[in-house]
């Protein structure tokens, strides 16, 4: 299979997706002239010219608002925000029209949008510069929330994305627009709401997404070295909203332990409904409560040194496992 | 083709009167240099091209939007109606004058003031009134009441509650419409309170932007009825000359009497001819009032006088028409026959709502997603 | 003790402060002239003038960020939310600036703000109006978010608000203006991060804040009157972020059951926040997973119809208590 | 006092020079009808009141500021600094300009692109480049790095990230200090490409509303480096007189070239003064040009030539400054000496950022709330 980085997969899904569908058309700032500032768009003004990949100013909310428009008229526009933290000023956009104009026309019109950049912290970008908005989205029926890891799932989500007649928050791994991976030749899409199991393992399920997930195996390495080796399951989420119960429930059942890790802060998160659900589906089959392990519980630091203790580490997943274990 | 300053500072006042006469300073929402004369106008303007069988049906259009409104007040205080419920009355020549002109392929969006552009554009009165019942049988099946008033395949594409929001929504669709290799055109209304959102603005240079393209057929339809719920106009801005603010965006622009449905007619010509043709977008500041409270819950109008209401009243936009159409020989008895039956419509849309079923509890869950599409 | 409204009681707490403290202002859409559009900050402009009553265009971006300004500068304003669904529009302001400005400054500047208006649904007012956005804001570190439901606490944590050195958000109930209850003369506060105990009961605790509250006390009479009666105890979180754990878990330690009763969405709120925490604090002590009761996943209808079956009713509360005693 | 039409329209073009002369068709930047011409002028400026010592102090400053930047770039390629790190450099005419007006009790507000106000405003060079290092001993604890820099005691007060936020606080501020009875001023600091943006519509014309009533003594200084990111001013907007945007809430303007530190310092002393007495605000528009990139990380430039670049050093303000000094008879020598201690400062700041420490871990837990302070 050939390899590719996470961005170009991103970059070869949409430029797929634009030559097979006139109708696909990328809109956000500095995306073509400059290339985009993570470079996932680039070479596509070349190829689809500026009809198609639209330099906006900085107007989120304006820009994001007229996607939904264009959605609205049957095109399928992908929103890039530069990074995700810039999604603030368009969240009116995105939670009142958006995620609901499809209910208020009572079916009469749909928002088959896109919207998509990077997501989570990790480069030292400080306070206003690095959110994980899962939770934050994920809240709202209305909209899909996805957050894949490996090239290949970024590939094919983001297939799955752009044929969605509704809309969609896709939540890039910013920190790993650069790492590679295995991503099937020609066209192939990742559903909805089917979580991956990353790695099997029956002591212990580890529930993640994004780049987490990759701390998570990497944890579950050293478990699986420890003097007492403990067999952790590895579970990347994928897709925030829908939401697979189904897998998620099947591993607890197996493991009877889970801990949940997350780059965002803890409180009315993604992992407090993970482990509300655990805790209401599998009840009988915990042996121990749902671990918790989140970012810290202040706006993030810019020194890196703060910025490492702000967020999980592979030792706070080893430390929350061995509770899980009660060893 | 970049519009340069000189050029997208030009306006022009179309008026059948003599024009905005500057108010008399004695209630206070007349200190906007805009308000036109509250006294009715004496010089009738040329009814234009359109024969007399079109104004008397542009009446009766204007008549039934104001029996509606006032239907709908007595289902609110009935406790019929629920929710927020804004009125057309007193705007109706601006609705009334643009549509006029609408063109199968344009999309029509508005805010929340939406009931007139539902019923201009064909929608059921049977349908309106139902939704604003919240019944199964409502033009969105009761799930969207008063402030989101779709009806997709007569060009009606919302409604919409949150000030502002709407705007950009609207010069997509433009885009879209453009993009697609169509010629229609999207009228987008607003209030003169939404014109200080931000939304407003980044929306309106989108348009001008993509306009320098051809690529923007948005025609801004902003009704300036000077007060934003309870705060006029010159409350809200240092600036009052709203139209004024296009210049930003390079959009020209200009303004028009909207109490007068043939002056409004007459720049709703040119509007969207000129709209439809360069595919730039353009905007008309429609100076109007609404003699309803702003919401039909907000009784308490502290903020304007009776007198300014009464002066207004004196305008009124079916007024002036029916004065008119006296004038050039139509006889009272024919009026009088539109209005019976205008209000024999509306009285059937209030029957039709009052008997129509509750929506089935199962469509709380439908519409969410496309398709059945329940997740989560 | 002196009967007042909600209203009443919130309106008093603002007067007083204005009184006893030039630097407090109100400032927000009609709240001056058109005394406020739930009256709330009725007759304020007469007595306290335009400099400090101030109405606004309809920009809530705008004016929640000069307000964040004006509390840097050592002002205490309050803004009003006409109502929380336009809060939207100045999430931006609220979530990169009110809630880091302290962090990012290196504590060098503080934003003793107060941001107030209805919250929740129940009127009809469909998708675009009705948002129960506590778990919203309250996932966000240096918000302070709070829910009161009686008068009492209304006008006690207004106070304990207004003279907070940082961003409170502070959610009404908005359909309770009119009801009334009793509040003490004179100067009282209610602190942050207390929880009340509305009612004490043994077999089930059952957790909730704003308008479900008296929704919770009215099921717990019916469960009182049951043929086996089960005696439910009524929590009322009253605030969101801080959070008085300790409260709910000793609750919990005593019924072993709960029900957590929210109007807001399920998916990453403040029920699945609620749940976790008692699975991870009262593991052993749980007879029966945390039961939890929210509104429909769906955005809000305007029908009444729907909208009363996409909120939780006295009957949820009682078929989820039933659940939780495995009766 | 509402300002009207007329009057806020009233715009006047400050510069040394001969006036901005419009710019050749070479390059694809210079469209911007506002660029000054990228040639050196000739006939310099009146130095004004300043004299001369206090000229050679602004040189200086200036000087110092470029070398800052110069080692923040080399820090930042060396890894030593994280994130995003955005250089003034190109620019420091503006800033340098406009501070000498500063007076206690005035509040600074700017975007990310603001080492230069920190190190004009007094803060210690050290401690800034300590911020820039991560260090515990930096401006804000090495808690916000180089986009969010404060010095509340020096009158700044900000340092912010996100497009056109920071605008609305600088207008809640400016009313907070009439309001509290002060004679201060706040001026605020924004880019060409923040004009587009809902923030600063929405508080300009707030700023214009109160200002009507001398409560809002707001310099807005808009700096005009002809790009926004990638985008230049053209790409952004059909109508790209910036300060003409100013019209739209009441707020009178001018423009001054942002190159020339003479004309700016003489625009920068009647506005200052302007808005101290009214209690209104205004708008200066300055047009500037940054040579170094967006940020320390944006290496690819493809959205402007490198003969673009080369055109505006030749207008390199502390170039143009030291024209003018050597033309008016100052020595070499002097000039160099200057340059030698600017240089052992920013070594100086470099070593010790360099060598301070990290923050202590626990400081991830403070400044969340007011005193220990953490909950939840
Ligand atoms: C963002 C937002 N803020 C506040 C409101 C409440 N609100 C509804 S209508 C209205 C006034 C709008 O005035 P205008 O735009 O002039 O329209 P009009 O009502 O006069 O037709 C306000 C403040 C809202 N719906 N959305
Ligand atoms: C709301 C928002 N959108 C996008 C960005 C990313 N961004 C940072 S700086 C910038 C360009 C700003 O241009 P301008 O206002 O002209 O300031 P300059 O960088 O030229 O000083 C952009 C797009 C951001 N920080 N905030
Ligand atoms: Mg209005
Ligand atoms: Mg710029």
């Amino acid at each position: 299979m050939p390899v590719m980085t996470y961005r170009e997969a991103l970059r070869s899904a949409m430029a797929d997706e634009m030559e097979r569908d006139d109708s696909v058309v990328v809109l956000g700032e500095d995306i073509g002239v400059y290339g985009g500032t993570h470079l996932v768009t680039d070479t596509l003004l070349d190829r689809f010219g500026p009809k198609r990949v639209i330099d906006t100013p900085i107007a989120e909310g304006g820009f994001t608002g007229a996607a939904i428009g264009m959605a609205m008229m049957g095109m399928r526009p992908i929103v890039e925000m530069m990074t995700w933290n810039f999604s603030f000023q368009a969240v009116d956009q995105i939670l009142q029209n958006a995620a609901k104009v499809r209910y208020f026309s009572g079916g009469q019109a749909g928002v088959p949008l896109v919207i998509r950049g990077p997501n989570g912290g990790g480069v030292q970008l400080s306070a206003q510069h690095t959110h994980s908005l899962e939770g934050f989205y994920g809240h709202f029926p209305g909209l899909k929330v996805v957050s894949p890891v490996t090239p290949h799932d970024a590939k094919g989500m983001m297939l799955t994305a752009i044929r969605d007649p509704d809309p969609v928050i896709f939540l890039e791994a910013g920190a790993l627009y650069g790492t590679k991976g295995e991503v099937p030749e020609g066209e192939f899409t990742v559903p909805f709401g089917k979580a991956r199991v990353a790695r099997e393992g029956t002591d212990v399920t580890l529930v993640g997404y994004g780049r987490q997930v990759n701390m998570l195996l990497r944890a579950a390495d050293r478990l699986a070295e420890e003097e007492e080796p403990i067999a952790a399951e590895v579970i990347d989420l994928r897709s925030i909203r829908p939401f697979d119960t189904e897998t998620l429930i099947a591993s607890v059942r197996k493991t009877h332990r889970a801990v949940v890790v997350q780059e965002q802060w803890r409180w009315y998160s993604v992992a407090s409904e993970v482990a509300a659900i655990i805790q209401e589906q599998a009840f009988d089959d915990l042996d121990a409560p749902v671990e918790r392990v989140s970012g810290a519980e202040a706006p993030a630091p810019y020194a890196r040194n703060l910025e490492i203790a702000a967020f999980p580490s592979e030792q706070d997943v080893i430390d929350a496992v061995h509770r899980a274990l009660y060893r | 083709m970049a519009t340069t300053k000189g050029q997208s500072r030009r306006r022009k006042t179309s008026s059948s009167d003599d024009g905005p006469v500057a108010a008399s300073a004695t209630t206070r929402s007349r200190r906007n240099a805009k308000s036109p004369s509250p006294a009715p106008s004496r010089n009738g303007s040329e009814a234009g091209a359109l024969d007399s069988d079109a104004i008397l049906d542009l009446f009766r259009k204007m008549t039934t939007i104001r029996f509606f409104e006032d239907a709908a007040q007595r289902g609110f205080r009935q406790g019929k109606i629920g929710g927020y419920l804004h009125l057309y009355s007193g705007q109706e020549a601006v609705a009334t004058g643009f549509l006029s002109y609408y063109q199968e392929g344009d999309k029509i969006i508005t805010a929340y003031r939406d009931h007139a552009h539902a019923l201009l554009l064909g929608s059921h009165p049977n349908e309106v009134m139902a939704e604003l019942y919240g019944k199964g049988t409502g033009l969105v099946k009761g799930k969207g009441g008063s402030m989101h008033l779709f009806d997709v395949e007569n060009g009606l594409w919302g409604g919409y509650g949150i000030v502002g929001g709407h705007i950009p929504l609207g010069v997509g669709m433009a885009y879209a419409l453009r993009y697609q290799g169509t010629d229609g055109i999207v009228q987008l209304s607003l209030g003169d309170g939404a014109i200080h959102n931000g939304a407003f603005h980044e929306a309106a240079n989108l348009a001008g932007l993509w306009g320098r393209e051809g690529m923007n057929p948005t025609l801004f339809i902003l009704e300036n009825n000077n007060y934003g719920m309870g705060t006029s106009v010159e409350r809200a801005t240092a600036m009052t000359d709203l139209s004024a603010k296009f210049d930003s965006y390079g959009i020209e622009h200009e303004d028009v009497d909207g109490m007068d449905l043939f002056a409004v007619l007459d720049v709703a010509e040119r509007a969207t001819q000129r709209v439809r043709e360069t595919g730039a977008p353009y905007a008309i500041e429609a100076i109007t009032y609404r003699i309803a409270p702003h919401g039909a819950a907000d009784f308490l109008e502290r903020y304007r006088t009776k007198e300014e209401i009464a002066e207004w009243r004196q305008r009124d936009p079916i007024g002036l028409a029916e004065a008119r159409l006296l004038e050039a020989g139509v006889a009272e008895a024919t009026l009088d026959e539109i209005k019976r039956e205008a209000k024999a419509v509306v009285d059937e849309a209030v029957k039709f709502a009052e008997e129509s079923p509750e929506p089935e509890i199962a469509e709380l869950y439908t519409d969410v997603y496309a398709g059945d599409g329940v997740t989560g």
